[in-house]
């Protein structure tokens, strides 16, 4: 379907966090690319290092406490990691945009929307040295408002942050998001604030929008739900690793991983309602003394001896599908066997 | 020295600071005026001769207005000033004075014996100031104007001191104090600030808190001795002593006041700068309740008078004071030496009255009063402390302000058992002193040892109506000892005024009669 | 309930178990104080405060027996060495009366630990009971309380206690009043503040539903929590009041001679500066570390102490 | 707004009401004689008398206190025995000088405080940080009067690099009276050498009297920074390409300055409270001497005068900083 070349491509990206009682691994080589118009979903419970992932893109983690170990983050062949933070600001809102996950909490509330749009779009403006009057800024601040099916943006452009509702907010987040027209729209838990109403609303929205303008999405959301209303692929992740990454209907029809089945059978759902709901028994690891090997392996139904030592690698086991589990062994291509791709731990 | 340790130690800094470091003055010249800077740590508030005097207020005084007769010179004398002359009846009850003729107040009124008696009678109504030295002899009926040049004071009764008092009521314009007056206060509101005078000065700049300037009055009806003779002066208050000592040393000032003893001797040695020196009236003394607490016992109050260390004071004072020897001040008329009799340290005199009062080991405690903030007044607590301890005497500290003082003094009940007082005479006179002592005094800051003499009292009162001086000198001789023998207070020092002084300020002429701080800028003259 | 839980564990007590088990039970207490001292080694400043204070307090106790010349501060005087410069027999050069400077700037830890404790513990005497009185109380109560309580925050309090000082007249122990007097609404503010939050958590509500009475609740739940904030102001409030005093002294309406405040000495010494600027340096530089103990204290108290301000390693 | 600035200021005039009465109560607990040192050392007691009659002091103290309003109400506050001026007139000669030297340290203050805070916010745990940590900790540990001695005694005494104390040299005219602040009035009437000369004179004091303020309103605004710089909106203003510089400069500080505001507003009445001792040391004509003068001559009139001075002063203050919050931070609603 698509077969675009990828613009965004995470490899093996280590982070860690340092805090009191120790170093937290954080994230723990993380891959996945994005094509052009492609929309990969990033799922996994809080805490398992998504939006350190979309942070860490954006050159947004504080340094310190938080060091990146290792790993490259390529956009367009370059790597994000080396940049200046010059030239990282030209490309934030202007190829690469965030939507967050509160809008309240992430609009300024001391500065009307109007000066907040205004400076964006001037800001992207001034990066690719052009110049755009107040006005002019102005203007294309209230068709973008419009453009998020904001009622009245001519009105209501001049208010403040706490004047508008939830979803309002979250609608003028996108819209800024919107205004250095990215390349890539990284939408970090964008209806998790939200009253369920809203999310549809504000889940159609980003769905026209890709449509309309054809950019790539990076949606993460601990919601399997709100992935499959937006996104055509998913990477499942578990305390800072990608445990399965493939299609959104293989994700539903043939689960591979035991984390992802698990994620499955927790999610309410009117047609199985008479059945129990199941949990995941346990809770996420330490991540300052994480288990050896496989992270899930305490919580793992299926846990063998390997997984307690050797950290299994994302491999393919279909088109498309690749997972990272000892249980699919056996379809590993025989060049991606542990044994020759990862040294056990020491 | 020290001074070239601190230059070493900030010789970087000194670039800079020779790049902005302000000009220092001189005497100031302006408009070809010699403007002379006084810088003095009182304020004068309060300028009316009828309502207020301290030695600020009475040396601006002095500078704007005129008086019948004026005391200069130490030992110090009365001269003829408004008066040319005057004559006392052989009782000492009626004084006729004779006016000069060319007295002019500021605006050009002329000076006569009807402004004289308003001023009297003005002081003598409003009863403020000076009034209490003329209040219990002199009513406005007594002061009678025998023509424009001459004017008689009839008193109730025999006073000789009379005429030392004259040259601290000034003479004040009627039509200018009338002219302000406001709901029947003789002009007292604006008499406060204003200027009714005929003294060589005249009120230029005022602005409390910081400066008062005074500009020469060019045809001073005296006229001006010497024709170098300031043109004005500018007295300027400095809160600070170490300010003040900066300012004469830089030069910001040409003269200044009350700066500390270790302050004048530095300045002394200065070039450019002379220091006078020069023996005061005013007397130091502890004064101990005569009636109340353990100070009642006269032996107690002589082994203070012996425990004492009296040297400690000249020390205070870097050796410029002297130790008084009779209770009355070394140069007032009327001393007598009594260098046998008076109490000097001796400890086993000390311990041997304590053991007469029945305490050989002392173990109680005394209170010592002193006004806050008076810097050797706290020293010589200090050594009241160190001096007593021997005796087993404890001191307890108590600095208060001078009307909380005042008002503990002022009863036998509150009043302290040692407070410290500084007293000058008023007027040259043995009576002032005597009268101190007597019963009428009690609860005033002189009074506060409630001195209990019915015999000194009776001599006093006969020896003040006396016309003669040699007669009244025998009570006097007589009244100074027995005080000494009572020991109602550690006598204690006069100390030295001392002033510093541009070298090129000349004329100074000191008069113990005036206050601290005050000089009489008159005869002040500029010599480069 | 935790009473209970002891002999549970106490079955298998002899085995490392119980310890584990206890451990485990009040994790996150150990985890607080874990966390407390970690946060205070790291902060060489806190560390820097706590010697600082520590040394005020033991000069302050064996002063008298370690200075030269301890009679120098209680009254006596040699006037023949007055304001010799420092050296290897005056440390710190002597005084206007030939006192050791040296000695009472020692033995005015003294009177500056008295001045600071007596003012604090007069603060909160009076200000702590009417904070809780009025946060728990409430209605009309808590208003008269805290409209008082406003108006001697209306004017900066050095001004008030001159105000109370020029009363009742000059002293050590009338500026110790006159501080107590103007110290005290702080700690209203503070505790009311404090007891109202108090009053809204659900552990409060719980007692209260299960019938506690109000001095049981005021005694063991608002109080102990109180705790913490009131150990803060105190130990900023120490070098503070010790501030406040010193100023008083130095205008000349605080201690009086021959007590060695370190104020009042200042206000004397300043007439001797510049030849004999020993005399106002030392003192000064006395208050200056005092306070700066106490106030790198408190500072390091806050950080440990008050969860708001951690907050340094979140995300 | 309007129904929100007339409810605060009836608040104030409520608490002032308190104030003049806990301190007039207080005043009256003295057991000095204030009429005796107005009469003069040598006065008799009926020249006292005259003096307490004058001065109303031989009323019953309810009859006083009745009276004090009622003179308050045409603006006089009594008479001050000590300079025998009406207390306002003194305030309003002595008020001035220090109402310039408050806000010229306040402006000083936060002219360099502010920007110190950011930087510290920005360079968190770094030298500057550490730097202005240990400056501020020990600003606040610096007795003021002593700083003041010191600063004298380097750059007045043994350098001559500043004048001692004073408002104006000692034969510098004042310049004329417009505001009766001389920085301004030398300025408005281009007497460039008076300002000069002002200038030189302000300097050491306003430092003095800033130097708790600047540490103060470092920590706080570093404080605040360090929060804003980590909410969300930062975060999100970064991902919207605003530049490092603008989000800290424009973005972070506006929300910071909203709670510096407060304690800006309580450090006027600090300083304020200050200028007792720096006026004292630095002999500045000002209300902090002339209450320190007065209290040490139990001279009260004056002492409720100041009191009242200052209570409106720092109320007012406080009053004028909520109402800048509004501009600043619009979800505050007054009412």
């Amino acid at each position: 379907m698509n077969t675009e070349p990828s613009i965004l491509e995470v490899k093996d990206l280590k982070i860690h966090f340092d805090t009191f009682e120790g170093t937290a691994q954080v994230l723990d080589g993380c891959s996945f690319t994005l094509g052009r118009g492609d929309t990969l979903g990033l799922v996994g419970e809080t805490g398992c290092g998504k939006s350190i992932t979309a942070k860490a893109i954006l050159g947004l983690l504080p340094v310190p406490p938080t060091r990146i170990v290792s790993g490259e983050i390529r956009f367009h062949s370059r790597d994000l990691l080396d940049l200046s933070e010059k030239d990282l600001e030209k490309i934030r809102g202007n190829q690469i945009a965030m939507i967050f996950q509160d809008p309240m909490t992430y609009l300024n509330p001391v500065f009307s929307i109007e000066n907040q749009m205004i400076d964006v779009i001037r800001g992207h403006a001034r990066h690719a040295n052009k110049t755009v009057s107040r006005g002019a800024a102005r203007e294309k601040a209230i068709s973008l408002l419009n453009a998020v099916n904001i009622p009245n943006p001519r009105q209501r452009i001049g208010d403040f942050p706490h004047e508008f509702s939830g979803g309002m907010r979250q609608r003028v987040l996108i819209a800024m998001a919107l205004a250095g027209d990215p390349e890539i729209l990284i939408a970090d838990e964008p209806t998790t604030a939200l009253d369920v109403t809203i999310q549809a609303q504000i889940l159609r929205l980003i769905g026209e929008l890709v449509e309309r303008f054809r950019h790539s999405v990076l949606l993460i959301s601990h919601d399997l739900g709100v992935v499959a209303a937006v996104c055509r692929r998913i990477a499942v992740m578990y305390a800072g690793n990608i445990v399965e990454l493939t299609t959104i209907e293989r994700i539903f029809e043939n689960p591979a991983h035991p984390y992802t089945r698990g994620l499955l059978r927790s999610i309410p759902n009117l047609a199985r309602r008479k059945e129990n709901l199941v949990g995941i028994t346990g809770s996420i690891p330490d991540f300052i003394e994480p288990p050896r090997g496989c992270r899930f392996h305490p919580r793992c139904a299926h846990r063998m001896d390997v997984c307690q030592k050797v950290k299994p690698v994302l491999a393919d086991i279909e088109s498309e599908h690749r997972v990272a589990c000892f249980l699919y062994e056996s379809s590993w291509p025989s060049a991606s066997r542990p044994e020759e791709r990862i040294k056990p731990l020491p | 020295m020290r001074s070239k340790k601190w230059c070493l130690m900030f010789v970087a800094d000194i670039g800079v600071i020779f790049l902005l470091s302000g000009m220092s003055q001189t005497l100031e010249i302006r408009d070809g005026k010699k403007i002379l800077v006084y810088g003095a740590r009182q304020p004068a508030p309060n300028i009316d001769p009828s309502q207020y005097y301290d030695w600020s207020t009475r040396m601006l005084q002095q500078s704007l207005y005129d008086a019948l007769l004026k005391y200069v010179d130490s030992p110090p004398k009365v001269i003829p000033w408004l008066a040319t002359n005057w004559e006392a009846s052989p009782d000492a009850k009626v004084w006729t004075f004779h006016l000069v003729k060319n007295a002019k107040f500021h605006n050009g009124d002329p000076l006569t014996a009807e402004a004289v008696k308003f001023s009297f009678e003005r002081t003598l109504k409003i009863k403020k100031g000076p009034a209490w030295m003329l209040l219990d002899v002199l009513t406005p009926e007594g002061i009678k104007v025998v023509d424009d040049y001459t004017i008689q004071f009839t008193l109730n009764q025999p006073y000789a001191p009379f005429e030392t008092v004259l040259p601290w009521w000034y003479i004040m314009n009627p039509k200018v104090v009338m002219a302000h007056e406001k709901d029947g206060d003789m002009g007292q509101e604006w008499m406060k600030d204003g200027d009714a005078g005929s003294g060589p000065f005249k009120k230029k700049r005022w602005e409390h808190g910081v400066l008062y300037e005074l500009e020469a009055v060019a045809d001073y009806w005296r006229g001006w001795e010497n024709p170098n003779h300031i043109d004005g002066y500018i007295f300027k208050l400095i809160r600070e002593a170490s300010s003040q000592r900066i300012a004469i040393q830089k030069g910001e000032c040409d003269i200044v006041e009350g700066i500390s003893p270790e302050d004048f001797d530095l300045v002394a040695k200065m070039p450019g700068i002379y220091v006078s020196n020069d023996p005061g009236l005013t007397t130091f003394g502890i004064k101990m309740n005569n009636q109340k607490g353990y100070t009642k016992d006269i032996n107690i109050r002589k082994a203070i008078c012996y425990a004492f260390d009296y040297d400690s004071l000249i020390k205070i004072y870097n050796g410029n004071a002297i130790l008084e020897d009779s209770p009355f001040p070394i140069g007032l008329k009327g001393h007598i030496s009594l260098k046998d009799k008076i109490y000097r340290q001796d400890l086993q005199k000390a311990k041997e009255y304590m053991e007469k009062a029945g305490y050989p080991n002392g173990g109680f405690e005394l209170e010592y009063v002193y006004v806050q903030g008076l810097e050797e007044e706290r020293k010589m607590g200090l050594v009241l402390i160190d001096n007593l301890g021997k005796l087993g005497i404890k001191v307890k500290m108590v600095p208060l302000t001078w009307p909380n003082m005042v008002a503990r003094g002022s009863k036998v009940d509150t009043s302290p058992d040692m407070i410290a007082i500084f007293a000058t005479p008023v007027f040259n006179d043995p009576d002032v002193v005597a009268y101190q002592y007597h019963k009428n005094s009690w609860g005033k800051y002189y009074g506060t040892a409630h001195y209990n003499n019915p015999e000194v009292w009776k001599l006093t009162e006969q020896a003040r109506v006396i016309a003669d001086f040699d007669e009244r000198m025998k009570y006097y001789e007589q009244i100074q000892n027995m005080i000494l023998e009572d020991a109602p207070e550690v006598f204690g020092m006069q100390y030295n005024r001392r002033w510093a002084f541009r070298d090129y300020v000349k004329g100074f002429v000191f008069c113990p009669m005036r206050f601290t701080g005050e000089i009489d800028m008159y005869p002040i003259y500029i010599q480069k | 309930m935790k009473q209970k839980s002891i002999p549970m564990y106490a079955e298998h007590a002899n085995t490392s178990g119980f310890w584990t088990q206890w451990k485990e039970e009040h994790e996150s207490f150990f985890r607080d104080v874990r966390l407390s001292f970690y946060l205070f080694s790291r902060s060489p400043l806190s560390l820097i405060g706590m010697v600082l204070v520590g040394a005020f307090f033991l000069i302050a106790l064996i002063g008298p027996w370690i200075v030269p010349y301890p009679e120098d501060a209680t009254g006596a005087v040699h006037m023949s060495q007055k304001l010799t410069a420092p050296g290897s027999q005056f440390w710190f050069g002597t005084d206007e009366m030939g006192r050791d400077v040296f000695t009472r700037v020692i033995l005015g830890t003294r009177v500056s630990l008295k001045i600071g404790l007596i003012i604090i513990c007069a603060a909160m005497g009076i200000g702590v009971p009417l904070g809780i009185t009025a946060g728990y109380v409430g209605g009309w109560v808590n208003e008269t309380i805290m409209r008082i309580t406003d108006i001697f925050l209306a004017i900066p309090g050095l001004i008030l206690a001159l105000a109370i000082i020029g009363a009742l007249g000059p002293g050590i122990t009338n500026s110790m009043i006159a501080l107590s007097l103007v110290w005290w609404p702080g700690y209203v503010r503070l505790v009311q503040g404090k007891t109202l939050s108090l009053k809204e958590e659900s552990f409060i509500e719980a007692a209260l539903s299960v019938g506690a009475g109000r001095a049981r609740i005021i005694f063991l739940h608002i109080l102990p929590n109180c705790t913490s904030p009131i150990i803060v102001k105190a130990s900023m409030d120490m070098g503070m009041s010790i501030l406040a005093a010193a100023g008083l002294g130095f205008i000349g309406v605080g201690a009086q001679p021959p007590a060695p405040e370190w104020g009042a000495m200042i206000s004397i010494a300043r007439n001797y500066l510049p030849n004999w600027w020993w005399y106002a340096l030392f003192p000064g530089l006395a208050i200056f570390v005092t306070v700066l103990g106490f106030n790198l204290l408190g500072d390091g108290f806050r950080d440990i102490l008050d969860p708001q301000s951690r907050g340094y390693y979140r995300e | 707004m309007k129904r929100y600035i007339i409810k605060r200021l009836l608040l104030i005039f409520l608490t002032l009401f308190g104030l003049i009465t806990v301190v007039f109560l207080i005043s009256r607990v003295a057991p000095g004689d204030p009429a005796r040192l107005a009469a003069g050392p040598d006065a008799t007691e009926e020249m006292v008398e005259v003096m307490r009659k004058e001065f109303g002091l031989d009323r019953p103290l309810i009859v006083q206190y009745l009276s004090y309003f009622k003179g308050l109400a045409s603006g006089n506050l009594g008479r001050s025995i000590r300079t025998r001026h009406n207390v306002i007139d003194d305030l309003v000669q002595f008020f001035p000088a220090t109402f310039e030297l408050t806000v010229f340290s306040l402006l000083l203050a936060v002219v360099l405080a502010i920007p110190l805070g950011v930087l510290c916010a920005v360079y968190r745990d770094r030298f500057l940080d550490h730097a202005a940590r240990v400056f501020s900790v020990s600003g606040m540990a610096l007795p003021m009067f002593w700083l003041a001695l010191m600063l004298q005694l380097f750059l007045a005494l043994k350098f001559d690099f500043l004048p001692l104390g004073g408002r104006l040299g000692l034969l510098t005219e004042p310049p004329t009276k417009i505001t009766h602040l001389y920085l301004v009035d030398s300025l408005l009437t281009g007497n460039w050498a008076v300002f000069k000369d002002a200038l030189r004179h302000i300097l050491l004091p306003a430092f003095v009297l800033c130097f708790p303020a600047l540490a103060s309103i470092i920590r706080v605004n570093r404080a605040e920074m360090l929060e804003v710089l980590s909410r969300d909106f930062i975060v999100s203003a970064r991902a919207h390409g605003i530049s490092k510089i603008r989000t800290i400069g424009q973005y972070a500080l506006k929300n910071a300055l909203i709670p510096t505001m407060t304690m800006i507003g309580l450090r006027y009445g600090w300083m304020l409270g200050g200028t007792i001792l720096v006026e004292t040391v630095f002999d500045w004509p000002g209300i902090g001497l002339y209450a320190v003068q007065s209290a040490v001559y139990s001279d009260f009139q004056p002492i409720i005068g100041v009191t009242l001075l200052i209570g409106i002063n720092f109320m007012v203050a406080n009053l004028i900083i909520d109402l800048i919050y509004g501009i600043l931070d619009p979800r505050v609603r007054y009412e």
